[in-house]
């Protein structure tokens, strides 16, 4: 490694600190006007031309708060919470490959690389969560470090079976793997519908936002922030956000690849839909409650994974490869097992209802 | 409201619910006045719990909802006035208990054994009329603090309307400017 | 600096602003008020009111009220973020936690159990803030004057910047609150009075 | 302590105290719950009020009967109107005036509209329980559309002052009649819209079918009225059972629920949107011309005396009780709240649930504080 090797990739990895906040003011734009545009309402419209220094203007304005402690934190487990957080988010944006020259570090082991920082942040939301101090955000943080961990699990089962039939856990080569066969998302639908509603689980994004919707808890574990350091918890939601995205092209949807646009373009081409799902999803449905969702993951989602891995092996095994059984295969054994399964997680007690006597208005009145 | 009453049955009307009051309300002391919007019994204090059970425990005429316990202040006759609505809970046929009680000895009867929602009803009337209700399980005051209890006596003071020439009068050394972008106070605080 | 929050701190300060604005010199960077000490020494530099403005600029921009409605006058600001007249646009949101607020708005009648809750909320709110009060009650008790348990007027607790007379008030009542508000931000930051508060 | 709650640890287990606070996004005002929670269940609640106690009833003695609806107006701010009518109800018994039949008309139409008003209220706020802000924004459009009628009729969008001792303030508009014939269908779709929205969403059928069933004794024991009371199977509709005003003369079902659950409450309301369209229908075509008040005495003194009206107010039965002894301004006026007693009934309702379902339990009562304290 060169000086000049070493120097570059230095100033990739700026290139990409400095892009993850505007890529998340971005990011918060694109949100509040969807939301407005589903609520037949117009989101920020004042604040520069169409609204476009909305984000900015907040930003400034977050950064030129009061930083208050409160008295009954602790100073360090406060303080160090955001950046806790915030990094890894940024550590997963430098393996990820928009195009194959556009990547900052080829790790052959990018795959397990990826799913295992976010683990990390964990352990800064439930810093938060202990560091502040308030009941409501202890709460918040058991609650999202419960749902954060258990949700990792059908995360990695999903991508399982994708790595197992591209033979490889580096993302650059799933994605060439794809290049010429079809794409794992059609191949696997059951592992990408997975992959999307565990990211989303895990990064507490709305129908599971459990942990930090503002009806119960107040925002959970990040209540007792104020100014920058809360400004950091809100960048690091929105880039773990665009990280689930552009994975789920990658691994599924086939990153680079497609007929005549240059390989950048299909990336945002593909990254947008799913942007634009998860915002929509902010806007029509409501949230789970704590039991239901650990009900769904640990009774649903895993050993419907499970079940994906088993099969995508087994065709893997007997050379049959990517193919349209595979398909039907893991569909029947997703909708089976989502019949059986999911009625009894929202099962409920109906009771037969009691016959009540209608009355006589007496004939007086 | 039996589980085994089927189909509808003919609401009880005005008549036998003041037939109903005299056999049973009338030896505890109370006196039935048929001639009002409900049927209205008059009863001493110590009586009212004994007159609320027999209310709650009644099936023909059924009673199964307190609606409110109402305060009166008659400060002429020196006397506090509790009024009890109670109403039927499938028909709307309705009886009213009056307590009459001296301003300086207020003491009556809780019935919040036999009326779970009279517990709350009572705290009001505690603090908005100083009543003392004798057994109740949670005395604490519900809508004003300790040093304001009693607000709906007559004599309670009340804030005067602002005496607008003088307030008028004390901005008039003040020169009137429109809205001013530096805050005074904050100038030479 | 932490803000103490003890309880028996007088409740009513009558006339004059609030103690905690005037003795807490806080910079622009806001971290912790140490260096703000380093602007007091130039107080009418333009340098500094250049950035004051800039600031100014961007808070007045992205104001964000505390979800706080008392009583009627909450329907009308809800009724104003909703579709019809949408505070969104001009960047007003609405946060559940007072860390996250600039905006206090008072909207309702606050009686003396109240007073105690307006006040802890308005320490709790990091600076630069500012206070709304928004219907007649919040101004000067409005029809329930003359009960002793009702506080005439918020600014008997807290510096109100702004009054939204009505009761309740009109959603563009209140937007024209919010304009003049904004308005008094960039006028404050013009005069230089922002360091102070 | 309390024995033991299904779903804790041990009955002893130590509880953390939490004070779901005045300030707090989803207790509809300013109602203070201090929560006894061991981990996500919640022991024990004990609802706290008077933080919105600003003394309506006060102020309404030193009132003459034609500046009383000023004050009963601000006591539940969300159904003015249907106040309004339960005060004049009791004021007209006791001054013995007799209303024209148009006055009547107009009474029934605009109290319908704002029950309309009311549930639309009720349902942005269980939706934003439930965890999005979108039921907010849907039901608010249609709230927007009965604002502009009521702004044309009554001058005011929410606190009105309108229905007067002997009918109504003044008459309605020349184009009343099309003007709400032209809103009827956009709120038949808007209701439909909002159906669309939550009724059959999954996750909403999930969190809120079986939360909190009640058997009819059990509510009538905590004292629960309205559509609450109607959910559990007891169909008490006062507007049939004691028909006041003439709500006699309209024909429309009341909707009786089966299990009494969160869910059941929510689609009474909803239903109950659906009649009152069907009965604003026909007031509209019932409507004669003619008087819009009766005559009134000349020297408003309150007779000595008392009355007593009870009224179907969105949130449950509304009890006035109004005391006149001869001066110009009432003796006592009584204002009997269903939302107080909701309020009291938290203390049963909230054992043994998760917080998230109470927020929803509570949510569920259409509870709005300043009747509440008044």
């Amino acid at each position: 490694m060169s000086l000049t090797d070493v120097l570059i990739t230095v100033l990739k990895v700026l290139v990409i600190v400095l892009a993850a906040p505007l890529l998340a003011l971005v990011l918060v734009y694109v949100e509040r006007k969807t939301l407005g545009r589903i609520q037949r309402r117009m989101g920020p419209w004042h604040v520069g031309p169409m609204g476009l220094l909305q984000t900015l203007a907040d930003a400034v304005k977050l950064l030129t708060k009061e930083v208050l402690t409160p008295e009954r934190a602790e100073p360090w487990a406060y303080w160090i919470a955001p950046i806790v957080v915030f990094v890894p988010g940024v550590f997963v944006l430098v393996v990820i490959p928009f195009t194959p020259e556009l990547v900052v570090s080829r790790l052959d082991l990018s795959l397990l690389y990826v799913f295992a920082l976010p683990a990390v942040s964990v352990v800064g939301f439930i810093m938060a969560g202990w560091g502040a101090g308030s009941k409501y955000a202890l709460l918040g943080g058991i609650r999202l470090v419960a749902q954060a961990v258990s949700y990792e699990i059908p995360l990695l089962f999903s991508v399982l079976g994708v790595a197992i039939l591209a033979g490889s856990l580096s993302l650059i080569d799933i994605v060439n793997a794809q290049g010429d066969t079809v794409w794992y998302g059609v191949v696997q639908p059951v592992a990408f519908v997975i992959f999307i509603m565990a990211g989303l689980a895990e990064h507490s994004r709305t129908p599971f936002d459990m942990a930090v919707g503002e009806s119960e808890v107040m925002g959970g574990p990040t209540i007792e922030y104020s100014g920058i350091r809360w400004a950091m918890f809100m960048l690091a939601e929105y880039v773990n956000i665009f990280i689930l995205a552009s994975l789920g092209t990658i691994i599924f949807l086939g990153g680079w690849h497609g007929p005549v646009l240059p390989g950048w373009v299909w990336y945002l081409l593909k990254t947008t839909p799913i942007l634009l799902f998860i915002f929509w999803l902010r806007g029509t449905l409501p949230r789970l409650r704590v039991d239901q969702l650990m009900g769904f993951c640990w009774k649903v989602l895993i050993p419907l994974s499970l079940l994906n891995v088993v099969v995508a092996a087994t065709f893997k095994v007997y050379g049959w490869g990517p193919t349209i059984p595979m398909v039907i295969a893991s569909v029947l054994a997703a909708y089976w097992f989502y019949r059986r399964e999911w009625r009894q997680v929202v099962a409920v007690p109906a009771r037969d209802p009691i016959p009540v006597p209608t009355p006589v208005p007496a004939a007086a009145e | 409201m039996a589980q085994e009453v089927a189909g509808s049955r003919p609401a009880p009307t005005k008549e036998s619910i003041a037939d109903w009051a005299r056999a049973t309300l009338e030896p505890m002391g109370g006196t039935v006045v048929v001639d009002r919007q409900f049927v209205e019994v008059e009863l001493p204090a110590e009586k009212l719990r004994a007159a609320a059970h027999a209310i709650s425990e009644s099936d023909d005429p059924e009673f199964r909802l307190l609606y409110d316990i109402s305060g009166l202040h008659w400060p002429d006759d020196g006397e506090l006035e509790a009024v009890y609505h109670f109403f039927g809970g499938w028909h709307a046929e309705g009886i009213t208990l009056r307590v009459r009680v001296p301003e300086d000895r207020p003491l009556i009867p809780t019935i919040s054994e036999d009326w779970p929602t009279a517990n709350w009803h009572e705290r009001e009337a505690m603090d908005l009329f100083l009543f003392e209700f004798e057994g109740h399980p949670y005395p604490e005051p519900l809508l004003l603090e300790k040093d304001m209890q009693g607000a709906l006596l007559k004599h309670y003071p009340q804030r005067e309307a602002p005496d607008m020439v003088e307030r008028f009068k004390q901005r008039g050394d003040v020169p009137f400017e429109i809205w001013k972008a530096v805050r005074p106070e904050i100038e030479n605080g | 600096m932490a803000l103490r929050v003890d309880p028996d701190q007088p409740l009513f300060m009558p006339g004059e602003a609030d103690p905690l604005i005037k003795d807490a010199p806080i910079g622009p960077f806001g971290a912790g008020g140490e260096v703000g000490g380093v602007f007091q020494s130039l107080p009418a530099n333009i340098l500094t009111l250049k950035v004051d403005q800039l600031f100014a600029l961007s808070r007045k921009n992205s104001l964000w009220p505390m979800t706080f409605g008392i009583a009627c006058c909450a329907i009308e600001m809800i009724g104003t973020y909703m579709a019809n007249y949408d505070l969104d646009r001009m960047g007003i949101l609405p946060f559940p936690s007072p860390r996250q607020a600039d905006v206090i708005l008072v909207a309702g009648t606050v009686n003396r159990k109240m007073a105690r809750v307006v006040k802890l909320l308005w320490e709790q709110m990091p600076m630069p803030k500012w206070a709304i009060a928004m219907g007649s009650c919040a101004e000067c008790g409005g029809p329930f004057y003359s009960y002793k348990n009702v506080i005439e007027g918020v600014d008997k607790i807290i510096p109100v910047d702004v009054y939204v007379p009505g009761c309740p008030p009109r959603p563009e009542a209140l937007i024209d609150g919010f304009v003049r508000l904004q308005a008094k931000i960039m006028a404050d930051a013009k005069a230089g009075v922002w360091r102070k508060k | 302590m309390a024995e033991a709650v299904p779903g804790t640890s041990d009955s002893n287990a130590e509880f953390m105290q939490i004070n779901m606070g005045p300030q707090h996004p989803s207790t509809h005002g300013v109602c203070r719950l201090e929560l006894a929670v061991d981990g996500e269940v919640v022991l024990s609640c004990r609802p706290e009020i008077g933080y919105l106690h600003r003394g309506v009833e006060k102020i309404a003695e030193n009132l003459t009967v034609i500046q009383l609806p000023v004050i009963t107006d601000r006591a539940d701010y969300l159904s003015a109107l249907n106040t309004e009518l339960g005060v004049m109800l009791a004021a007209e018994q006791l001054y013995e005036v007799a209303v024209p039949e148009r006055a009547e008309y107009i009474r029934v139409i605009m109290a319908e509209l704002n029950r309309i008003a009311n549930h639309m209220m009720f349902y942005g706020a269980l939706g934003t329980d439930a965890g999005f802000s979108s039921p907010f924004i849907f039901g608010w459009w249609n709230r927007e559309i009965i604002h502009d009628v009521f702004e044309e009729v009554t001058g005011a969008r929410m606190l009105h002052n309108y229905i007067a001792l002997g009918g109504v303030k003044q008459d309605v508009p020349a184009n009343f009649k099309d003007s709400v014939k032209k809103i009827l269908p956009q709120l038949a779709d808007g209701l439909d819209r909002c159906h669309g929205l939550l009724t059959d969403n999954e996750i909403f059928v999930a969190r809120t079918k079986g939360l909190n069933p009640l058997t009819p004794e059990e509510a009538l024991r905590l004292g629960l009225t309205g559509p609450s009371l109607r959910a559990t199977g007891l169909a008490r509709d006062l507007r049939r059972l004691a028909p006041y005003s003439i709500y006699d003369r309209f024909e429309f079902e009341v909707p009786v629920g089966t299990v009494g659950d969160v869910h059941d409450r929510y689609m009474m309301r909803l239903l109950e949107m659906r009649e009152s369209l069907r009965i604003i229908e026909q007031a509209l075509e019932g409507m004669p011309d003619g008087e819009y008040r009766g005559e009134i005495p000349r020297r408003l003194r309150y007779p000595v005396g008392e009355a007593y009206s009870r009224t179907e107010s969105p949130r449950g039965e509304l009890g006035i009780y109004i005391v006149g002894d001869g001066q110009n301004t009432a003796h006592r006026v009584k204002i009997r709240a269903p939302a107080f007693v909701h309020v009291s009934a938290m203390e049963e309702l909230l054992k043994g649930t998760y917080i998230a379902d109470a927020v929803l339990i509570f949510a569920s009562l259409d509870i709005v504080l300043g009747e509440a304290d008044r």
